[in-house]
């Protein structure tokens, strides 16, 4: 057993949750972080401080309440910018979360600039909010979805790609930087290249990669970029879009309501200045104030440290669960393409059985499709186990896990 | 219950041998759905004969708990008359499986089968039998499942 | 003074930040509810006791964190419909808040419903949320958005809707319940019963009646509800949208992505069903499982109880400001035709001006437009100051308010 | 700073006896902007000759602050060369009013009147003199008054 870089013992304490027992006496391994992280004391206590202290609405009101809110609110932004390496503050706007962010790009810019016989592309290994929006959108617009394929070793075949920007038709490529079902770590610069010499916009979806490694968007060279606070240590229902000042200017606005404008008369409308122009309405004060506390935490432990931590004990887990018979683990094996989720299937055990057997003894991993049906069909199964890894995780409960899968090969009598 | 309570000789017998697993080639009653959340899916074949369940075949995919049960039901199904088969219900299916106190989760997973073969019945009677009346609390029931 | 029906005293017991100071060493007078209410201890414990023990993602895991966070999650929804007396629970639908329900109408009724010529009406006293989403729509369908007067009593003019349903091609008739700057209660069963004569569907904005007053949607007749749980002691990002199951099955679906699909395939793709249909991507689960919290709170209040506690401090609260000479009160004069929302002009002094000197008093009123431009063009003024109450407000809070006015007085020499 | 502090002879004063206050008949520079969050509105005019300020108007509704400060930005403009216009700071407009640590909402009023001054000489370098390298310093310097 390695020493983790990370002084994990010392961040589980920070996490009550950890404490807990389930189904009765099991102490909780949560093995799920890919799809949502648990929060930190420091964050639950920043929204329990803002509701006990500040509770204000934003932005509007002159009283004392209503300028603190609004300077936590506003500092949040600043944080959110520095830590992925956001020159303007401007760009970083707040939404309920990935999904939100991307059907903003669909319909605000998508709308706007994708035209009959264009051409959209994602990739097979895409959660459905990176698929369903361009489904939607180019259908509207009687335009093209295609699909970048993945090869047998969960990466994508980028040949296939200049195929596409052949054509000339395309108007965006759009991928996630990290799958959430293989973990392949995409090879982001040389898809934003290509695109860039075909004159080409790109998206990225970094729901899976933000919370785990160190990503710098100024310097990657795309136009959208989203994430969602809830797998990064943040609360529930705030996500991020970043996209260039120039973009966002172009762009209509999406919702429309209250702080997206700068003068409404019964007939016309302008619009307020970025990022206003994008989040109408109350946001989610309390969640977007706590995300800032997220943010310092993950900040602190360094997030080249959270990657290293996360690749150890991939690489613990990956061994040993490989060495159980009849097991089908997804994705690629070389360790630095990948990150801390692992799919498998084990003999004929249909994800859903294992993992209700697992639970029992408190592992809580994911089973199904993951939201990423157009790669189970790639993968001709029906749904996959997953186990993701966070900071808190440890080896220890790699082998808890590895103790629950021999609990279902003797109730399956593998 | 745990699981070595639920998967017990039954289930996995069911899930590992299917009854009636397949297609009819003229059915009268054709259904198919899938739980969203985990993509479990199912498709129903039936043929009614003199008002009795002549034959019934399924296909599908997912867990042990939805192959079984479906599996389950079509043997329960078979030759009985139509207003027999109209009234299985829920308990029915749960406790020849054996299953109690399942979780609202995998309780999905165990009625997806019914869910599907009460659509199914409710199709029929509104396209075969017009007969809207019974139809609608079949829909009821079949909607009621989920 | 009059005894309220509320036990105010221990109310304020459950706000914990109603004890604190501002500006140094003044109590803290919230007089500005109508833009988002605080929360009570209890709201606050529940967010807490989600990230503490339950957090985890929603509908698609079998673990026990997993199944306990859902069934909180889906529990709410059951109080919500019940609070406002919806007897389908999945015509309850999830959003950031009310404007976002409003966007999620206009974008996926609207545009499948609205064409070229038809008209939208809505009214002069709307919040900015109620009109600019209208405003994107008709210009986008080439439609007309025209708007119900008010005289000068802060009431609508009703003659004016039956000159726009005579057209026959009124597609959509929105309103709110509540004006949040004049207060005025519109006369709902009277718009709803001429549109349903005429066959014309209607919107009702509830952001600030169902906090203030007993709503039951099933017994209005109308076909889109919507209104926000951080304005009735909920958390902040957290809204609702209610409609009638028909219309929302037949509507198109408005995000893409997690937890709206049946099945996605490359090219194609099936609905999940109704609520989920449009509950895109991972929701504020933790802001939503406090919403259930805060409608416990009020349940046990008596939505009769809140409305007379809050007529009577109106009164009062009208009482003492009409005394002030100079004094401008905008909206009925009827106490059984407004709620407890107060807009005021103080002679020539800018609402700015006067909500900043009465902040010193600690006492945060609100000033400016309120999202509410076009009532301000129809005011002819440029902006009002505004006080608002809830459950917590006393008439001694009142009598600070007047003092503080006082002040105001003193400094610009009036 | 309390409103006491705030609301002195000087902010009254120019409040309800605004100075240049209305619209030249065929200006050099026309500005307008609103503040989103409270809805002030200001619009400038401005006349330029033999690179002075030779004449400066303006209209507008908001608080006082935010017009006592259009309404002094004015007089602080007048005559000056148009290299000084350009060099006029926040700094320059808070001193005047005897404005120190206002808080950020309130401070967004008070240097309305300023960007609006900002913008108008950014458009004019650009539309006029086609001076593009001082009117990005400019614009840049607008920017970051809000
Ligand atoms: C790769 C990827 N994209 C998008 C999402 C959607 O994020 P959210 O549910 O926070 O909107 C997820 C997470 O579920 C994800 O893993
Ligand atoms: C009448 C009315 N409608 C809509 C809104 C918008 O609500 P939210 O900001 O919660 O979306 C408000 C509150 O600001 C309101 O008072």
């Amino acid at each position: 057993m390695q020493a983790s870089i990370l002084n994990v013992e010392k961040i589980r304490k920070d996490f009550p949750i950890l404490q807990r027992k389930v189904r009765e006496d099991k102490p909780l391994v949560y093995l799920d972080n890919a799809s949502t992280s648990q929060k930190p004391i420091q964050v639950i206590d920043a929204i329990r401080n803002y509701y006990l202290n500040q509770n204000s609405n934003i932005h509007r009101a002159v009283y004392a309440l209503a300028e603190e809110a609004t300077s936590s609110f506003e500092a949040t932004r600043d944080k959110v910018a520095k830590f992925v390496n956001v020159k303007n503050r401007e760009e970083i706007i707040f939404t309920r979360g990935t999904t939100e962010a991307i059907n903003l790009v669909a319909y605000a810019w998508g709308r706007k600039n994708v035209e009959k016989d264009d051409i959209i592309v994602t990739t097979e290994y895409e959660h459905h909010s990176n698929i369903v929006p361009w489904q939607l959108l180019t259908k509207e617009k009687g335009a093209k979805l295609e699909y970048i394929g993945i090869d047998d070793n969960g990466e994508l075949i980028l040949d296939q790609l200049d195929k596409y920007l052949e054509t000339g038709r395309v108007k965006l490529v759009t991928f996630s930087q990290m799958s959430n079902v293989l973990g392949t770590i995409t090879d982001t610069n040389k898809i934003i290249a290509k695109c860039k010499k075909a004159g080409v916009k790109t998206l990225i979806d970094g729901a899976q990669s933000v919370p785990h490694m160190q990503v710098d968007i100024d310097n990657m060279g795309c136009d959208f970029f989203t994430f969602s606070a809830h797998k990064m240590l943040g609360p529930t229902g705030v996500g991020i879009l970043w996209a260039r000042k120039e973009i966002l200017e172009e762009m209509p606005p999406f919702h429309g309501g209250g702080d997206m404008i700068r003068e409404v008369h019964k007939y016309e409308t302008t619009w307020n200045d970025l990022p206003y122009k994008f989040e109408a309405g109350t946001p989610n004060i309390a969640g977007v104030i706590g995300f800032a506390t997220a943010i310092d935490y993950l900040s602190q432990l360094g997030m080249l440290s959270v990657r290293e931590h996360e690749s150890q004990l991939t690489k613990y887990a990956l061994e040993q669960i490989s060495k159980i018979d009849k097991m089908k683990i997804y994705g690629p094996t070389d360790i630095s393409k990948r990150g801390g989720v692992i799919s498998f299937n084990y003999a004929d055990i249909h994800p859903h059985d294992l993992a209700s057997i697992v639970d029992e003894d408190g592992v809580a991993i994911r089973s199904g499709h993951h939201c990423a049906q157009v790669l189970m069909e790639r993968l001709d199964v029906a749904a996959t186990s997953r186990a993701s890894f966070y900071i808190y995780n440890t080896e220890q409960e790699v082998d808890v896990l590895i103790k629950a899968l021999n609990h279902a090969k003797e109730l399956f009598k593998i | 219950m745990s699981s070595a309570d639920i998967y017990r000789e039954i289930i996995l017998d069911y899930y590992r041998n299917p009854r009636n697993f397949g297609k009819l080639e003229n059915p009268d009653i054709v259904k198919r759905d899938s739980n969203p959340l985990c993509g479990d899916e199912l498709e129903m074949h039936i043929n009614i004969k003199d008002n009795k369940v002549a034959d019934v075949k399924y296909t599908g995919k997912g867990c042990a708990i939805s192959q079984a049960s479906a599996s389950l039901l079509t043997e329960m199904m078979m030759g009985k008359d139509f207003d027999e088969v109209k009234k299985l219900s829920k308990e029915d299916i749960l406790e020849n499986l054996g299953l109690t106190e399942l979780g609202p989760t995998r309780l999905k997973c165990a009625l997806l089968s019914l869910k599907v073969l009460k659509y199914g019945i409710y199709s029929y009677l509104i396209e075969k039998l017009k007969d809207t009346s019974s139809a609608d609390k079949i829909k009821k029931e079949a909607s009621g499942l989920f």
